[in-house]
């Protein structure tokens, strides 16, 4: 692990350590908390055969939206890709592999690598097309399904606050997957809008300690028109 | 909005009692939203991270770190709390969410529905469906009582893929309000202007009905 | 589960809901988190034959160490007792039956209730004697033991500050064991320095969102001598 | 504290790295505390949920919300943060913590460790011994040689429950500095004073000593 005196980074220098066909956890859902950033930093490095692991695609020519585009990634694992008519159309042309899990137990095989069990003993999707993939268990007389934990090499997240140290806030519903990825991934590189010095944090307000966290950038704040293409019913 | 949209609309806000915590799902049932005046103490939880949260008031800047699960920009009432994606699918996998509105491609006699999935045309993801439906307390589907061709969506069995088994309560449409029963499907209320007959034309799944007890709506 | 408007509380009528015989998760590390408020209520109104699920046994005279002394605590769930020679001695006449996990598998064991799961499958604990009380699993060419969820009737849970509806902050070292727990148990009973009408906690600051309490109860900062009781090294 | 605890503190506070995440374990280990200077950029973890704990300085009120995991009041340095349980074991579980020190009722010649149980005399719990031994990147044992007896307690194999097999990186014990290695243990220091002869009479365990490459503390 980064030594907390050393976490603090350049965003080009952060974003090189991801080698081709790197497994990659994306935070985000829809676009807040999403690593804007971050991505157009992988975007410009051209990383590729990429591995993204991701709530949604986010929309077309938005966050991983690009990747996607631009054929970077060759395997998507998800909860859901509807806003995204490219990644469907990638997917349909067989260019994208997508898995896909319901969004409750996608974060937690994320959330039980990042607690660093094995797998957990679930009944959600028992009964349906999703029980037919993954291994069962007898238990105290019922059957369950078993899901593995899913770890990644990266997880590139984003925070609102965060110090020198990794020390992550996150802000509104901003928060989402990233506290779970940055606790999954091997190394962990977060963004915030702002970086402060060790101590400016509160105690209790601290979502996620930097224990978990190998480098922090400091991003200008997301311009509105990324926000705005959100879709507003 | 077409007016069978707002009947079932309409409807279904009497399904919400002050002091509930209530999920709506993506499509008409986030629209409930407009019908819970704002001065009721219900918290509306989005699976995205939210619980309480409200529609916009006109003139009322977004927020761009608050949006629902639908992608939709909204703003928060008193008691509202932020959380991450584990905490909000504990909250439903737990059953501490009173009642979800969601949307249905197929119901059946017993309860099951299908809404993510159509083989070989439609298959975005399963979002947060599959864990509401099978856990939360009390599910209520709001969907239109046929399809655009006219086929009828409450059916015997569902054919398409199951989001879950044996998990709906009550069935909202156009024409009709039924519950899912240990005897099958019961109609509670019928549409303004429609026969007994008309419905059970409409409908593939049997239906019980006892005329003396009909609400209409 | 307690509508939103019906979780305020009077600390008599929170607790007479609690049947002799219940299981009841407590929350509290050492003295911090420890609903002492609860506890003593809990104590005055009589229930017996108490399943008590807690980190560790308190010390002496203090929190659940008055109801073992009392003999209304048939059996322990819990980490450690080294602190509490009472709680030891009852254990050693056989008047207590005390089940001892390592402390971040009951954590996670309470947690894996709270999330809804049936079980989580570990590797924390092979190789020792934890190993042979439990079911194991062969996957992916490794025995695993398999943890299952640690589920509660009631929870009794300290907080800083609430608002009536249930929402929760807690303060210091005195989160520990009370989120898990409050996700636990079926009926969770909270006590609070603060209740305050809704709007007045901070969003992103909430730690336990009101969904997970089913009712609230103010009561008075402890006294500075239940926490000087505290060894101090 | 006695000269060799004092010995054994001084010798282990070289261990640890500015910029690294310590947890220190009941007993001796704690007081290690002490020999951090408080301007070193280290975060100290206590598995009740905290990182970035400190020893109150003299005359410092006591918070009465915050201890560490012995139960002892303490105050918390810049960049310090506080979790829950399930969060803090996550730490844990996922080797986020660079090097915790722990005593040792007995270790062996692989590095098994025994410190929470003797059966019939002592099984006051566990704690969260188990999943720091397993876990950590570096654990480092600080204990005496011998036990009051003079049994020695560095063992060809452990004879107590194992709290976790082939664990132990580093001994520092009042006699020696002990690497666990493939062929065994290897002496890396001896105490000022002592001959090798010595040493191998207080230990059970076969010691691998290069005398040219011994160092002293």
């Amino acid at each position: 692990m980064t030594l907390l005196t050393q976490k603090f980074r350049l965003i080009e220098e952060a974003i090189a350590a991801i080698p081709h066909g790197a497994s990659i956890m994306v935070g985000g859902f829809g676009s807040p908390g999403t690593p804007f950033a971050l991505i157009d930093e992988l975007l410009a490095q051209g990383q590729r055969d990429l591995t993204l692991i991701k709530n949604d695609a986010n929309e077309p020519g938005i966050g991983i939206g690009k990747l996607i585009e631009a054929g970077r990634v060759r395997r998507l694992v998800t909860s859901h890709i509807g806003l995204n008519r490219d990644a469907i159309a990638a997917m349909n042309r067989g260019e994208l592999e997508v898995e896909l899990f319901p969004q409750g137990l996608l974060a937690e095989k994320i959330r039980s690598a990042g607690a660093g069990h094995h797998a957990f003993i679930t009944d959600i999707g028992q009964g349906t097309e999703i029980a037919e993939k993954r291994r069962e268990i007898e238990l105290d007389g019922r059957t369950w399904g078993i899901e593995p934990s899913l770890y990644a090499d990266f997880a590139l997240v984003h925070a609102e606050r965060a110090d020198r140290y990794g020390n992550l806030i996150y802000r509104g519903t901003a928060s989402n997957f990233n506290p779970l990825m940055a606790m999954a991934a091997e190394t962990v590189i977060a963004q915030a809008y702002r970086v402060e010095e060790p101590g400016s944090l509160p105690l209790e307000a601290i979502h996620t300690p930097c224990a978990f966290v190998s480098q922090v950038v400091e991003v200008t704040p997301a311009t509105s028109e990324q926000g705005r293409r959100v879709h507003v019913s | 909005m077409s007016a069978d949209q707002q009947r079932i609309l309409v409807r279904a806000a009497r399904e919400v009692i002050p002091g509930q915590i209530v999920n709506l799902g993506i499509g008409l049932p986030t629209q409930l939203f407009h019908h819970l005046p704002e001065e009721m103490e219900v918290l509306v939880h989005s699976e995205n991270g939210v619980l309480g949260c409200r529609p916009r008031r006109e003139g009322e800047a977004p927020d761009w770190d608050m949006i629902d699960s639908g992608g939709a920009y909204i703003a928060t009432r008193p008691g509202a709390s932020v959380f991450d994606s584990a905490m909000s699918f504990a909250m439903i996998r737990r059953s501490r969410v009173d009642v979800t509105f969601m949307g249905a491609f197929e119901v059946d006699e017993i309860g099951n529905l299908a809404n993510w999935k159509i083989p070989g045309k439609f298959s975005p993801g399963i979002g947060g469906a599959m864990e509401l439906a099978q856990k939360v307390k009390r599910l209520v589907i709001l969907c239109s009582h046929n399809d655009k061709h006219g086929n009828p969506k409450i059916l015997h069995r569902c054919r398409l893929p199951l989001t879950a088994e044996r998990c709906v309560s009550r069935i909202i449409t156009d024409k009709a309000v039924m519950d899912v029963t240990p005897a099958g499907l019961t109609v509670v209320d019928i549409a303004e202007g429609l026969s007994v007959v008309e419905l059970r034309e409409a409908t593939e799944a049997t239906l019980n009905i006892d005329e003396r007890q009909l609400g209409r709506f």
